[in-house]
């Protein structure tokens, strides 16, 4: 399907269109992903179910409830799980849920202790007060089985080793039955594993997903039968998260990049095809 | 009778460690020495046993009866060993790796070839990532901590996602060239990734925005076209695919670890 | 100058990411000097990392710690049956190497059994798609039934084009394969068009970094 | 699924009947059974993009993916082999960069066993096949420079394929390479076929040393994988009819269905 490039072309419009130089679609390219960086694009947005969802089962949590976020994701998914995890922080703090936030990954524990410190000082958070960070915690089964059970036993230190028994934020957190909701951020299929371990265990437990765009499809059922409330789909999602909460965020200014750089296919795909039907009328 | 065998592999104490390790080596090196001399006809066949004998492990694990309550059967405890002796040896081949890499970019310096700087390059930032990667596990200094972080965060993470978003010029590229109406597969292909495009961006949304969200016409909207083809086509194909290659995993699975494989490296004589 | 300097001593890491991602840039241009240097950088460091890898992850857990801290001697067996990978580059000796080599093989080949039942098996049953279908009120739903109906048409047809042996003589085998080559296109497609979007996501991330994290022209 | 025993008889009914189907093959064709096997026109094209490197003189390039040791990526080395074999006969350069150490190791061997094969062992350069790294990304970084720099007349890709798949197909087409590609990650074959001249797709993956050898073994074996994949096949269209009846509720048969269902339901 991929024909070697034309050694020889004619040089009338028709053909040109069908053979324009890799270079210029990639400054186009590069056009499109950096204009949104510096003048703000505001494109029409549809709000999906899915992230309608995920914000109105936040929005449902009474005040003072307790939310545990789990980052796990590393830098090669940063664009799609920054914007979310800060997306989903933002909205909590608004709403001064107390949060929690954790990593299975050592990457992911850094990133978000970065994201949930820079909202914290922006939303007036008090660390121990109103948001911990448990830091990385290695071997997915573990900790979910144990925190089941028991949140203070698995969560015993923070991320900076300082015991988490006495902070305020854990007050009245015994298991499972005292969290509202566990959002997950990831770009791994570990929300089979929540799914398995966790949600089950407290039926009023709202269990949020934020996948990458790939990961997406394969997280619909879930929606579907209820055990997973709501997904924010990749960096889309994240946008239209923060079109719900009312923030200009980063995933916004993704987005407007995003969105453009697939008009640009999309217009080149189109452009091409009519020259090469030109080109084939023509040849007739 | 088991009971000698299972003392004699237990861990010793530090005393008379270094007796058993240095028996271990000198029992091997003699080992070794016999197989050097092994007569040739017996060389395939010992190959066979040793292959058959380590997937045997696995396969007696997945096939033998388990205990309802636990879950396990008599190798299930040593298939943590079994990972870590995999690891072990798989990691051991690394350094073949890098002697591979030592050579041709020693020589590449040694001879001063073309471009002799950017192998000698290559040799530093190697041996400076060996050594502040170690002090930063097993020293405490903190200028090497920086030094690691600037060769670690710093340089190889964001060299790992620039040639990541590389993909996205070439996917433009590819795009641009091969979705072209030249023959009905082409054609199809293009179709549906234009379908789904639409479906993914806000842009798309919008141009179908007027359709009502409930109800048949509701179906029609771009984001439920890709959600349909994602879902109903695209599992269904993968999953036809999937079970091809389960098949065909398992078929090469059997013949290698039956020894029945042919072809390029079985087939030599040893 | 000086607050150049500063800034660059402040944040190296920053500074050192941004020329190296400027660097390998450019070969979405062309291949060139500047790129090559990076490239063997990159090379190196990855080369450099994965040997701190081996040894911090690998022989420290699995060899050192065992043997000389805890007293497991016998894995003293391991590190000198790996060392047969080493004859490979002997002349007369290199079948030893075949050793190890077939160790490996057996042991990757004999997990294909459990990999087979948990990837493969429990899809079959997901597979049974009935083609009449009821809602929770007891309305049938049609157009579930359609979909279910497509999606063995989908599943069939696509597996039929992967029978190798079966002679391709008989029509329906063949109008089969065919149709199921044209939706495994569709599924192609599909896969295409769903990537672009984590794609151009890597690609902003990259220039946030450099407007953003680096030049901090954007915040 | 840890065990066979947690679930019995979808394993005795798929796993291990196909597996047995697959050696009896094996066995009957080993006794000189003939034997057919369709057309695969990637696999075809092998000879046609060596031939384009010879007349222009420029070097042939091999990718085993950048997956470790496997099945896979042994199956990429049996197609490497026969290539290796068309190069050492006609001359070509060829270049292998390798990402994992053990692949590299047993690719070293392959190769210069073919170049042996064929009577040319001085032929064979140690330099060519060369391990570049085993991350990901800056493997293909050193595949990227290496495709443009050496301009490479046609270009092999089989084996475990991810991300980095366009980068590769993409580069070697910009140097106007013959590309011929084929992976199991299902989700790099769009970017192959839309940057390669010839995609083998799926577990014709699986079949191409028995296409290329025509060995008797692997062409029994390919038999009875056709048979495993009837049996699935069969067993999701009768699972979709039992589907069928038990939502319709027949009865006796019905019931029949629902045991049917549940029989190969796991978890």
């Amino acid at each position: 399907m991929a024909m070697t490039s034309p050694t020889s072309q004619p040089s009338d419009f028709w053909h040109r269109i069908q053979a324009i130089d890799r270079r210029v679609l990639y400054v186009l390219l590069l056009v499109v992903i950096i204009l949104p960086l510096f003048v703000p694009i505001r494109l029409p947005m549809v709000t999906m179910p899915s992230t309608q969802k995920l914000y109105q089962a936040i929005e449902s949590i009474p005040e003072g409830g307790f939310v545990i976020v789990s980052a796990t994701w590393s830098g090669g998914t940063r664009a799609e799980n920054m914007p979310q995890t800060e997306a989903i922080l933002r909205h909590l703090m608004k709403r001064r849920l107390r949060v929690a936030v954790f990593s299975f990954d050592q990457q992911g524990s850094q990133f978000s202790y970065n994201i949930a410190s820079r909202l914290a000082k922006e939303y007036n958070y008090e660390y121990g007060k109103d948001w911990v960070h448990w830091g990385f915690r290695p071997i997915v089964g573990v900790v979910m089985k144990s925190l089941v059970r028991d949140i203070p036993g698995t969560f015993t230190t923070d991320r900076d080793g300082k015991p988490t028994k006495d902070m305020e934020v854990m007050k009245g957190i015994r298991d499972i039955k005292d969290v509202d909701a566990i959002v997950e951020i990831a770009a791994s299929g570990i929300y089979m594993d929540w799914i398995g371990l966790v949600v089950g265990a407290n039926p009023n437990l709202k269990f949020g997903f934020c996948p990458t765009a790939v990961m997406a499809p394969e997280t619909y059922p879930y929606m579907d039968s209820g055990q997973i409330v709501g997904i924010m789909e990749g960096m889309r999602g994240a946008a239209e998260y923060e079109q719900l909460i009312r923030a200009t965020g980063l995933a916004t200014k993704g987005m407007g990049s995003i969105s453009l750089a697939h008009v640009l296919i999309m217009l080149l795909i189109i452009i091409g095809n009519i020259g090469y039907i030109a080109t084939r009328a023509r040849g007739r | 009778m088991l009971e000698p065998i299972v003392r004699f592999f237990s861990a010793k104490p530090p005393a008379v460690l270094p007796y058993y390790v240095a028996g271990a080596v000198i029992f091997s090196i003699l080992v070794i020495l016999l197989l050097i001399n092994l007569p040739s006809r017996m060389r395939k066949p010992l190959i066979a046993i040793v292959t058959f004998l380590a997937g045997l492990f696995y396969a007696a694990e997945f096939f033998l009866p388990i205990d309802r309550a636990t879950n396990k059967n008599v190798l299930t405890d040593y298939l943590v060993s079994a990972s870590k002796l995999g690891s072990l040896l798989g990691g051991m081949t690394l350094t073949l790796g890098i002697l591979s890499l030592l050579r041709v970019h020693g020589r590449n310096i040694a001879r001063l070839r073309a471009g002799w700087y950017n192998s000698l390059a290559l040799l530093v930032a190697m041996v400076s990532m060996v050594v502040f990667g170690l002090m930063d596990k097993y020293g405490a200094n903190a200028s090497a901590k920086k030094v690691f972080n600037v060769l670690f965060e710093g340089m190889l993470i964001n060299m790992d996602a620039t040639m990541f978003s590389l993909i996205a010029f070439y996917i433009v590229s590819a795009s641009y060239r091969a979705f072209r109406i030249r023959s009905i597969e082409a054609t199809i292909l293009m179709v549906t990734a234009f379908l789904v495009m639409l479906g993914q961006v806000p842009v798309g949304n919008a141009m179908t925005d007027w359709l009502p969200r409930e109800g048949f016409f509701a179906s029609l909207r771009v984001e439920n076209i890709k959600q349909w083809i994602l879902s109903q086509v695209n599992a269904a194909a993968l999953r036809a695919i999937a079970f091809g290659l389960g098949v065909g995993g398992l078929a090469i699975s059997l013949r290698i670890w039956l020894s029945l494989e042919r072809g390029a490296y079985f087939e030599k004589e040893i | 100058m000086e607050a150049l300097w500063q800034d660059i001593l402040s944040r190296p890491a920053i500074y050192a990411g941004a020329i190296c991602t400027i660097g390998l840039m450019t070969l979405v241009y062309r291949e060139n000097a500047v790129y090559r240097f990076f490239e063997h950088v990159f090379i190196g460091l990855a080369a450099g990392f994965s040997i701190v890898v081996l040894i911090k992850e690998i022989l420290d857990p699995f060899l050192y710690q065992p043997v000389f801290k805890k007293g497991e001697w016998y894995w003293t067996f391991v590190f000198m049956f790996g060392l047969l990978f080493y004859f490979i580059h002997s002349r007369k000796y290199n079948w030893l190497s075949r050793l190890p080599i077939g160790f490996l093989m057996g042991f990757a080949a004999g997990q294909a059994f459990q990999s087979f039942a948990n990837t493969y098996l429990p899809q079959i049953a997901v597979s049974f798609r009935p083609l009449y279908v009821t809602r929770a009120d007891g309305s049938v739903d049609v157009s579930a039934g359609i979909n279910n109906l497509i999606f063995m048409i989908v599943l069939v047809t696509v597996m039929s084009y992967f029978f190798f042996s079966f002679e391709q003589k008989s029509k329906v085998i063949r109008n089969s394969a065919q149709f199921g080559r044209w939706v495994m296109m569709v599924a192609f497609g599909a896969i295409f068009g769903t990537t672009i979007m984590a794609r151009m996501a890597l690609l902003f991330d990259r220039m946030y970094f450099l407007f953003s994290d680096w030049l901090r022209w954007v915040q | 699924m840890q065990h066979a025993f947690e679930k019995i008889w979808p394993v005795l009914i798929v796993e291990v009947l196909t597996a047995l189907i697959i050696i009896w093959r094996i066995i009957s064709a080993q006794r000189g059974k003939e034997l057919f096997i369709r057309r695969i026109p990637g696999l075809n094209a092998i000879d046609e993009a060596i031939g384009r490197a010879t007349e222009m003189g420029r070097p042939v390039l091999m990718v085993p993916g950048i997956g470790g040791f496997s099945i896979i990526a042994l199956q990429a080395l049996s197609i490497f082999s026969y290539i290796a074999r068309s190069t050492a006969r006609f001359g070509n350069r060829i270049l292998m960069p390798v990402a994992d150490a053990t692949v590299y190791t047993v690719a070293e061997e392959v190769i210069r066993d073919a170049y042996q094969a064929e009577g040319h062992p001085e032929r064979f350069d140690p330099d060519s096949v060369r391990f570049l790294s085993d991350r990901q990304f800056a493997f293909a970084s050193g595949v990227a420079g290496l495709i443009q720099r050496e301009q490479i007349a046609s270009s092999f890709m089989f084996g475990e394929f991810f991300a980095e798949s366009l980068i590769f197909a993409e580069t070697g087409n910009m140097v106007g390479a013959i590309q011929v590609a084929g992976t199991v990650q299902t989700t790099q074959i769009p970017f192959f076929i839309a940057a390669c001249d010839y995609t083998i797709i799926g577990d014709e993956y699986y079949a191409a040393s028995a296409y290329i050898s025509r060995n008797p073994t692997m062409l029994g074996s390919l038999v009875g994988q056709d048979f495993g994949k009837l049996l699935i096949a069969s067993l999701c269209v009768v699972g979709s009819v039992a589907a069928t009846l038990s939502a319709l509720d027949v009865p006796v048969l019905g019931t029949a269905s629902k045991w049917f269902i549940d029989l190969f339901t796991i978890r």
